[in-house]
């Protein structure tokens, strides 16, 4: 089991559809990042997963989980930024709440 | 005949306007003078151009003269290519005359950004002369839609009440048809490359028009043309824009869109679509003939019931322009110049007949037939030019409506009696609604409505019978003596049939 | 002391048991994160899901991943998080409602999403997949890093520039403009909101 | 690093250190907006003329070898493509840079942030467009789309950017997992991060029908997230929210910036990566380009609110592109899925210049603060402001697809490839040229609006500022001058056509 | 009847050949033309400002009078062109490949003979309407349109093809509809004008297929070649019979269009709301021949369709006598001529219909005189009492005017046959030939229109000259004789009308009219295979004669019996019994047997509904098909954008249901 890539795999695509369901079902602005932050550690998994059982990487998967958790750390940034900022408007973190535009 | 040799006229009969507009643009719009001037001065250079390409212009050659080919998109073998045959020749002629008179009879009604509407009547004269001129697709299709635009806001900005619906209708109508015929030329242009392996030429009309393309492409190629030209003309059931369109254009508009742009769509078939797919046209023609002598018929009967002098016109537009077609898709000579000779006439006719109504609109700032009357007496000069083309409109001999209606009659009958005995019908109807209309607006005693008016009703004026006075004068020559015409319709007409091959046979009666 | 090869009882590997307490961990975790009904709890959740993600990471032997997942997310993203929530939490009260009203269709729409990817992923004989992990050195990766992606490498800085100034630039509190300045109450009426 | 990879890399390096140097500037000489824009004008164009005249040192501009040549141990590369894109990437931001201060100065918005954070877009861009490695590919993608949401939110103290930029950036997040995902799956069954690589591997599954569900599946993920970042329709709901909450030089950008981008990305992910198995989500694509137009252009019929009106076209311009795309996935000989690169690369310039011109004219329009974004505030402008009424009609009429404009001649290189093509990608060009149709609708209201309605009673004169003005001349002329100047068409042809042959290269 | 089988060997010179026209006659040809065309032209741009309008039209056309006069002298006396007739192109008018009609003129006998009447009639009329439209402020119209007029008859008589015939044949309808409609400020007169107008353009809808058949047949319209080439054709078996009988068909369709016979008739009575000297002009002497003459000039092609003919002469002999019953009882006196007009031409297609053609064209000639006489007598009458046209508002005007009165009884007594007036010797041809062609049927109705005739005319002299005055009490005093200018015409007329019968139709036989068309008629009398028989004025032809002179005198003396002569009293209330017996007879033939009211329904007020109807399908059908796309795309737009809810959850939530469509799609479409 901890063998085998396909465990990894679908651990990471259960996490991935977790994330998921947290994004569509959340109100929350930081919920809802977080929510991303899940899918894209769920992403991480398969890819360091894949990176370690194919020699053909060569480490490769590593190294992209590493940029891949920078570019999450940039997201993460701009998003709480934006929050924040919509927060002193809105004075609600809530999304749903968030619909003046429409149609 | 002069010879012209190494001058490009026709380069400048299609970019005069070009510069004339380019000029106004240029000239303080407060200065209503200066811009009048200029336009009416571009207007009549470029006429001036195009009688010399008729002074220049050899009859008896059958191919395209003063021909001028520019590379331009090299890439895919695009040309500014132009030239000029019999037909381009009559229908350009036709333009620049119609064109510096409707600049002239716009003197008078338009008092708003006179500068602007001079500038985009000046464009909109270009697309016409280009579409007449090009002999490349490609720079065919641009001409063809670059006239759009000005008319678009000529309808739009100096129209009538409810002139934003009627543009618009206008432009989606005829932009539907032309899209679809974009399609058509940039597959006609691939399948001579492809067969060619070169797109040299590959949007060359006389490069293209010998060649056999397979028929199922011709048909479809054909349909996308035929959606395009049929819109233009226009041909029931393709023809409830132009009622809309002409109710709303101001005067000179109205002149222009009956006088020149639904020739576009006869020109269209003639030049392009037949040569480009003879296979296709052959098989369609019974169906175009049907389609022909419904709006022939039924634009004439509809126009009977018309409230609205400009309506009614329009109406009649639909039902003279369907002699074009039928005479078109008969495929015989007879028919064919009958149907070029109907539509130098119609623009010139209808175009005459619409100057009238802009003069009484202008007077009494009303349209409707029932609140006219007794015109004839009131004005007695109109009525006698309304009267004039009106039965020049009913296809009076001696008048230039005439001949071109009988043409296609004859041309007709030749393939099939039965069509022509439908079309012909079109002599009754055809009096009946212009007659009837003339009486209500011409004769018995003056409505309540002029009354009131008393001496602001004041008959026609210098400038506006200087407008007309040309029309009128085309009239009676064009009837007395059509060969004006016909001979140099002659050649390139037997050469349309001879490119199409074998008479219309089967396809009606 | 030296375990033995397998667990007793069970016959199954420690890597197995470590692999499968692990999974507990973040899938339970991950579950907390997003069904939480205090957002301050599901980030305190998340902070346990990456954790167990980097034991996954130490299990496969990525150990350099496993280090930077503790260092980046278990310390840096959380909190920043955390502290955003303090932020956007300190006036208005723990929402009533957790979820959206479209939670069950959500909750319909991301088992399927999972369930294809699982199907996908169980289905696909991946073609140049050893069946154990292999070793890899951090030399090998930080020879990738520095050279093949020395590029991306490059790039992800001026990433992270970025977002700090964006970041800034948005998340700082302007001196606010007196109310009565015109072009500040016209600002806020500029887009959209007029008639 | 070599000199050549020193000069591929130059107008990158440049672009960045302006960024750079616009914060820098913006410190030294604080609130100085001018000298921010004339920098950042100055540095581009000089950016520019590198890319341009380093040519003959990299070996560019017709010396530059088809295959072009790759830096960085293969992760970047510089050919036809990468130049020419390149080049379109700048002249977005050269013109966006014009466009804004007449919108942002009233508003009291910071020029050098603006500038800069442009600058880290147009960065990314720029990387996207020569990268030939998934990660690379990946961070250029994160580098273009991250600033984008902080430019959508850059009028932070107005409801509406704010709003518009959360919901760019969560939905935004959600497709780049989904992206980071698909990128995992094709590189798991690969075994390369490499473009070349992934062909290679792929080179296998030539025919349509015998994908392995994990590859399709992946394929999927990247399809989805593709659209998403290029607008199509059913990913394209965020599109109109940002839209017409983004500050209008903004929205300017955001509508042909993070989509031509997008398409680079779909060049060098689906085109250069994914070539060989285009049979398998070629139809997929061109399923999608019909419905996107279609809906786009339907969506913005009744729309009253020109930014959002012009969102929802920029949705149907994306539908027209894709056809580009779907005539080199289904086209049977390599000339012709040439001709479909072409047609996408062609109708993007053409794309760029007339709806950056477009957007500047609202921006223009709305440089006096409580200028609203409805199209009733463009009553009366053709007498208001006679040369901003032709501009914008010139731009509308290009967006219809009106001779002789550029955008005329981007439909027709399209509908050429299309009809090439044949087969399907006929009834794609019919389809496509029925929306032309359906477009001239919307757009037209806009004349209509211009030059046949009354002014309000309180509507005062528009003044341009020079940049703008400066723009806005750029941008006409461009229009104008693409298609209907014999030189400068062909050699765009040329260009892109060549541009699209170094691509295919590689597929 | 005889079926056409003497063809072969007569077909050389069956044919008159043709001459070119020498050069004076070319000139003269076109001058006949040309002057009043001039004198049209001129008068339009003059005439208002002329004190006296009438100087250029009336000169130019007594000129073209003698011209006239001059050729018709050369051709019918002296012969000079041989029994040729004589042509020339002036230019090709149409040229379009193989269809090249040229513009040529044609001179033959019967064109003299047409010249003539027309010419000769068209003087006089000039001259009377110089008089009679004395005091009319816009009467330069008046002239301008009589030139216009008399141009487009020449044009029709001297035309050397069908198309140019056709032309001419427009232009009178032209010049009747301006004239008719002259004063157009009488919502009547504005509806007559348009009235003849469309009807008119019925029959020439027949008449343009006929040439149109001609040409498609044969690819030529001049005459001489048509007439050789048509019967060849059918000779040879080019063309079937049903071919040739439907050309002289639809030909014949043109000529009772033109020449008002039924059911096309319905123009002609209410033609007569023009001023009177045009409808003596063109509804009575010129115009409404326009139809006899066009079979007359196609005799070559009717005697090949034998069934056509019979048809011609059904027609005509139905609208004699159907005509006749409505003149019967109309109060309108040009009324009451017009229907007799209608009767009388009616005569004339019947002669046709049997055959004999030279019949038809002396009561052609002779009836152009006597009606042309007797529309002006009523004119001058009109203009007597003051613009009045009731009869029962006159009466009793013998002596208060006495030149019209004389003037017009010679007409009357003209018309009704009495010999040795003009109507006795052509009415006698007209019936003798039928007659003895075969066709008694014809014969006998003849009579009895013949009866008729002299019956409402002499009621119409009663009701205007004897009796008791009926005029009102206001006139009465003012009631004068026409000026000079006036009653000079009447006079000429009057002469002509007692001479001219005897001058062409003496010696019975072999008469003058006889000569001068026999080499017209030559080719169709062959063809038909009639043959001359020979006079017989003691045998059967002088039966004929008494016969008919009967039936006429009693006609007459019932005439004069009830509505008085002279000093005979009339006996209206015998008049009134006699009506109030058969009230249906009497309203039917008062009110024309509804045939206007059918036409009212038919065409205005079902065809207004047809158009209407038509119209409502074109605004709501089509257009409502184009603007129900319009509006549906809108709405279609409209509910697209419903989607944009603006709640990204929702959003996401589409992204999310989009992946799993395209991943299924994917999956479904590349894995096995």
């Amino acid at each position: 089991m901890s063998h085998s890539l396909d465990a990894y795999l679908v651990l990471s695509c259960i996490m991935f559809a977790i994330g998921t369901f947290g994004f569509l079902a959340r109100r929350n602005a930081i919920a809802m990042l977080m929510c991303v932050e899940i899918m894209l550690n769920g992403v991480n998994l398969a890819i360091v997963a894949f990176g370690m059982f194919t020699p053909a990487l060569a480490g490769a998967g590593q190294v992209i989980a590493l940029f891949v958790m920078a570019v999450a750390a940039a997201e993460a940034t701009v998003g709480l930024a934006i929050v924040i900022a919509i927060y002193r408007n809105r004075r609600t973190p809530l999304v749903d709440e968030y619909a003046s535009m429409r149609e | 005949m002069i010879s012209l040799s190494g001058i490009p006229v026709l380069s400048l009969i299609i970019f005069t306007p070009l510069v004339g507009a380019l000029i106004l643009a240029f000239v303080p719009g407060a200065n209503v003078r200066a811009v009048k001037a200029i336009a009416l001065g571009t207007g009549l250079v470029a006429f001036a151009f195009s009688i010399v390409a008729v002074l220049g212009f050899h009859i008896g050659d059958p191919g395209f003269q003063y021909q001028e080919t520019v590379s331009w998109i090299p890439f895919f073998g695009i040309q500014y290519h132009v030239g000029m045959d019999g037909i381009s020749l009559a229908l350009v002629v036709l333009t620049t005359l119609l064109s510096w008179i409707s600049i002239l009879a716009s003197f008078g009604p338009i008092k708003t950004r006179t500068k602007e509407y001079m500038i985009s009547f000046l464009a909109l004269e270009v697309g016409m002369l280009g579409v007449f001129l090009a002999l490349d697709l490609f720079l065919f299709y641009i001409f063809w839609e670059i006239v759009l635009v000005p008319m678009y806001l000529i309808i739009g900005i100096w129209g009538g009440a409810n002139r934003i619906y009627a543009t618009i209708k206008f432009v989606l109508y005829t932009l539907v048809g032309s899209l679809l015929m974009l399609v058509a030329i940039l597959a006609t242009a691939f399948a001579y490359q492809s067969a060619t392996g070169s797109w040299n030429g590959a949007f060359d009309l006389l490069t293209l028009k010998g060649f056999g393309f397979d028929t199922t492409f011709q048909l479809f190629s054909f349909l996308a043309f035929f959606l395009a030209f049929a819109i233009k003309v226009p041909m029931w059931p393709f023809h409830t824009w132009l009622p809309d369109a002409h109710v709303e254009a101001p005067t000179a508009g109205s002149v222009i869109l009956a006088g020149v742009l639904l020739k576009l769509g006869g020109y269209g078939f003639l030049r392009f679509a037949l040569p480009l797919y003879p296979q296709a046209a052959h098989d369609l023609a019974g169906i175009i003939i049907v389609l022909s002598l419904i709006a022939i018929i039924y634009g004439a009967i509809v126009s009977i019931v018309q409230p609205d002098l400009k309506k009614l016109i329009a109406y009649s537009s639909v039902s003279h322009m369907g002699f074009v077609t039928l005479g078109i898709f008969v495929f015989t000579q007879q028919g064919m110049q009958g149907a070029i000779l109907q539509m130098v006439n119609h623009g010139i006719i209808t175009g005459a007949l619409f100057l009238c109504v802009g003069i009484l609109y202008e007077r009494t700032h009303d349209r409707r037939i029932a609140n006219m009357g007794g015109l004839a007496g009131r004005m007695p000069v109109w009525a006698v030019l309304f009267g004039f083309f009106i039965f020049a409109s009913v296809g009076l001999p001696g008048l230039a409506g005439f001949v071109g209606e009988f043409l296609v009659f004859v041309g007709t009958f030749a393939v099939s009696p039965v069509a022509a005995a439908v079309a012909v019908f079109v002599m009754i109807f055809g009096a009946v609604y212009l007659l009837w209309m003339f009486q209500r607006v011409a004769f018995v005693e003056p409505s309540e409505f002029l009354r009131k008016l008393g001496h602001h009703l004041t008959d026609i004026d210098r400038v506006e019978v200087l407008t007309l006075a040309p029309l009128f004068v085309l009239t009676i020559v064009l009837g007395v003596y059509p060969a004006l015409v016909l001979d140099f319709i002659q050649q390139p007409v037997t050469q349309i049939l001879h490119d199409l091959g074998a008479p219309l046979t089967g396809a009606l009666l | 002391m030296a375990l033995p090869q397998t667990v007793p009882y069970l016959g199954w590997s420690w890597d197995d048991i470590v692999f499968l307490v692990l999974a507990g961990v973040l899938l339970g975790s991950s579950l907390m994160v997003v069904m939480s009904r205090n957002i301050i709890r599901s980030g305190l959740f998340m902070v346990l899901a990456f954790a167990g993600l980097a034991g996954f990471y130490a299990l496969m032997g990525a150990t350099i991943v496993a280090a930077a997942q503790v260092l980046i997310y278990v310390g840096a993203i959380s909190v920043l998080i955390l502290f955003a929530v303090m932020l956007t939490q300190s006036k208005s009260g723990p929402a009533s409602l957790v979820f959206h009203s479209q939670a069950w269709a959500a909750a319909i729409a991301s088992l399927v999403v999972g369930l294809l990817l699982v199907m996908s992923v169980m289905f696909t004989t991946w073609p140049l997949a050893m069946p154990t992990p292999i070793e890899q050195s951090a030399h090998d990766v930080a020879t990738l890093l520095f050279r093949d992606y020395v590029l991306a490498f490059e790039v992800i800085s001026l990433l992270l520039l970025a977002a700090v100034i964006g970041g800034i630039y948005l998340a700082r509190r302007d001196i606010i403009p007196d109310p009565g300045d015109p072009l500040t109450r016209l600002d806020a009426a500029s887009d959209g909101e007029g008639p | 690093m070599t000199q050549n990879e020193w000069l591929a890399i130059a107008p990158v390096l440049i672009v960045a250190g302006l960024a750079l140097l616009v914060i820098v500037v913006d410190l030294v000489w604080p609130r100085r907006p001018a000298i921010v824009t004339g920098a950042a004008v100055v540095g581009i164009i000089a950016a520019m003329v590198v890319t341009v005249a380093a040519g003959p040192i990299a070996g560019l501009s017709g010396q530059l070898p088809l295959e072009g040549q790759t830096v960085f141990n293969g992760t970047y590369i510089q050919d036809q493509l990468s130049v020419y894109l390149d080049l379109l990437f700048m002249a977005i931001a050269l013109l966006t840079i014009l466009f804004a201060p007449d919108y942002l100065e009233p508003r009291g918005l910071p020029m050098a942030e603006f500038t800069a954070t442009l600058l880290f877009a147009i960065t990314g861009a720029m990387l996207l467009a020569g990268a030939q490695d998934l990660l690379l590919l990946f961070i250029g993608l994160e580098l273009l789309v991250l600033p984008g949401y902080m430019l959508a939110g850059f009028a932070k103290r107005d409801g509406l950017s704010t709003e518009g930029a959360i919901k760019y950036f969560l939905l935004g997040s959600f497709s780049s997992a989904i992206l980071l995902f698909g990128l995992a799956f094709v590189f798991g069954f690969t075994g390369t991060t490499n473009i070349h690589g992934i062909a290679d591997q792929l080179r296998s599954f030539t025919d349509s029908g015998n994908l392995p569900v994990g590859l399709a599946m992946g394929l999927a993920l990247l399809v989805t997230a593709a659209a998403f970042k290029i607008a199509a329709v059913p990913f394209h709901y965020w599109t109109p929210d940002a839209y017409q909450g983004s500050p209008t030089p903004v929205t300017g950008y955001l509508s042909v910036g993070p989509k031509v981008a997008a398409f680079a990305l779909l060049l060098r992910l689906f085109v250069e990566a994914l070539g060989p198995i285009r049979a398998d989500w070629g139809l997929v694509i061109g399923i999608l380009a019909a419905v996107t137009m279609t809906v786009g252009n339907l969506a913005a019929i009744g729309q009253d609110n020109i930014k959002r009106m012009l969102g929802y076209s920029s949705i149907a311009h994306t539908g027209y592109i894709m056809v580009g795309l779907a005539v080199f996935a289904a086209a049977p000989d390599p000339a012709t899925q040439a001709a479909g690169i072409q047609g996408v690369l062609f109708y993007a310039l053409a794309y760029t210049v007339m709806n950056l011109g477009a957007f500047a004219c609202v921006s223009a329009l709305q440089r006096r603060p409580g200028v609203t974004s409805q199209i009733s505030s463009f009553a009366g402008l053709g007498r208001r402001a006679p040369l901003l009424g032709v501009a914008m009609t010139l731009f509308l009429l290009s967006l219809v697809g009106i001779p002789p404009t550029a955008g005329f001649f981007g439909k027709a290189v399209i509908i050429l490839s299309a009809v090439q093509g044949g087969g399907w990608l006929t009834v794609l060009a019919v389809i496509l040229m029925l929306n032309a149709a359906l477009a001239a609708f919307y757009y037209l209201r806009v004349v209509v609006t211009m030059y046949m309605r009354e002014p309000a009673e309180n509507a005062r004169p528009v003044t341009i500022g020079t940049p703008t003005r400066v723009g806005l001349l750029l941008a006409a002329v461009a229009t104008l001058a693409i298609g209907l100047l014999p030189a400068l068409t062909g050699s765009m042809l040329d260009w892109t056509l060549s541009a699209a042959r170094s691509l295919l290269l590689g597929a | 009847m005889v079926p056409p089988v003497f063809f072969s060997e007569a077909a050389g010179q069956a044919t008159p050949a043709v001459a070119a026209a020498g050069s004076a006659e070319q000139l003269l040809m076109l001058l006949l033309l040309v002057l009043p065309m001039a004198g049209f032209v001129s008068t339009t741009v003059l005439g208002r400002r002329m004190g006296r309008p009438w100087l250029i039209a009336v000169p130019a056309i007594i000129v073209v009078w003698a011209i006239a006069s001059y050729l018709a002298f050369q051709a019918l006396i002296q012969g000079a062109f041989g029994n040729e007739a004589i042509s020339f192109t002036a230019y090709e008018w149409i040229p379009a490949g193989d269809f090249r009609i040229p513009f040529n003129l044609f001179l033959d006998n019967l064109t003299a003979v047409m010249l003539l009447v027309v010419t000769t009639i068209g003087m006089l009329v000039h001259v009377y309407s110089i008089g009679y439209m004395a005091h009319d402020p816009s009467r330069w119209r008046f002239f301008a349109y009589l030139n216009l007029f008399m141009f487009s008859m020449l044009l029709l008589v001297l035309a050397g093809n069908y198309l140019l015939v056709f032309a001419a044949w427009e232009l009178v309808g032209l010049s009747s509809y301006l004239l008719i409609g002259f004063w157009y400020h009488k919502r009547s007169a504005a509806l007559a004008s348009k009235k003849a107008f469309l009807v008119n353009r019925v029959g020439d809808v027949g008449f343009a297929l006929g040439i149109m058949a001609i040409w498609t047949t044969v690819g030529t319209l001049d005459f001489e070649a048509v007439f050789k080439l048509l019967p060849a054709a059918l000779q040879v078996g080019d063309i079937q019979q049903w071919m040739m009988i439907g050309i002289c068909l639809l030909l014949f369709c043109g000529a009772v269009g033109k020449s008002a016979q039924f059911p096309l008739h319905v123009w002609l009575p209410d033609a007569m709301e023009g001023p009177t000297p045009v409808s003596a002009l063109i509804h009575a002497a010129t115009m409404v021949n326009a139809g006899v003459y066009l079979i007359a000039r196609s005799s070559p092609l009717f005697s090949h369709a034998p069934e056509a003919l019979i048809l011609v002469a059904a027609v005509g002999i139905f609208t004699a006598i159907f005509a006749a019953s409505i003149a019967l009882t109309q109060k309108d006196i040009k009324r009451v001529l017009a229907y007799s007009t209608l009767s009388q031409l009616g005569y004339m297609f019947a002669a046709l219909g049997v055959g004999a053609w030279t019949a038809a064209i002396f009561h052609l000639v002779t009836h152009g005189i006597f009606k042309g006489l007797l529309f002006l007598g009523s004119g001058s009458v009109i203009h007597g009492v003051h613009e009045e046209q009731d009869m029962d508002r006159m009466g009793q005007l013998r002596r208060k005017m006495p030149i019209t009165h004389w003037t017009m009884l010679i007409g009357a007594l003209a018309i009704s046959g009495i010999p040795p007036l003009a109507g006795f010797f052509s009415k006698d041809e007209v019936l003798g030939e039928a007659f003895k062609l075969g066709f008694q049927w014809v014969w006998l109705i003849g009579i009895v229109v013949a009866g008729m005739t002299a019956f409402y005319m002499f009621r119409l002299m009663g009701k205007t000259f004897y009796g008791e005055s009926h005029v009102d009490p206001a006139v009465e005093p003012h009631v004068h004789e026409s000026p000079p200018s006036m009653t000079v015409p009447l006079i000429l007329l009057a002469i002509l009308s007692v001479i001219a019968g005897a001058v062409l139709g003496l010696p019975f036989g072999d008469s003058t009219i006889t000569r001068w068309l026999e080499p017209v008629f030559h080719p169709a009398l062959e063809t038909a295979g009639v043959h001359e028989s020979a006079y017989t004025i003691f045998g059967i032809d002088g039966i004929l004669i008494l016969i008919s002179v009967a039936i006429a005198t009693i006609g007459m003396v019932v005439g004069w019996r009830l509505f008085g002569f002279f000093r005979a009293r009339a006996h209206l209330d015998t008049v009134r019994e006699l009506t109030a017996r058969m009230p249906r007879l009497y309203l039917g033939s008062f009110r024309k047997w509804y045939f206007d009211e059918l036409n009212d329904l038919l065409f205005v007020r079902v065809g207004g509904v047809v158009a209407n109807g038509i119209w409502w399908f074109d605004v709501h059908v089509i257009d409502g098909a184009v603007n129900g796309i319009a509006n549906a795309t809108q709405k279609a737009g409209d509910e697209i954008r419903q989607v944009q809810t603006g709640r990204v959850q929702n959003y996401a939530l589409g992204i999310a249901i989009g992946l799993i469509v395209v991943a299924v799609g994917i999956i479904f479409l590349t894995t096995r």
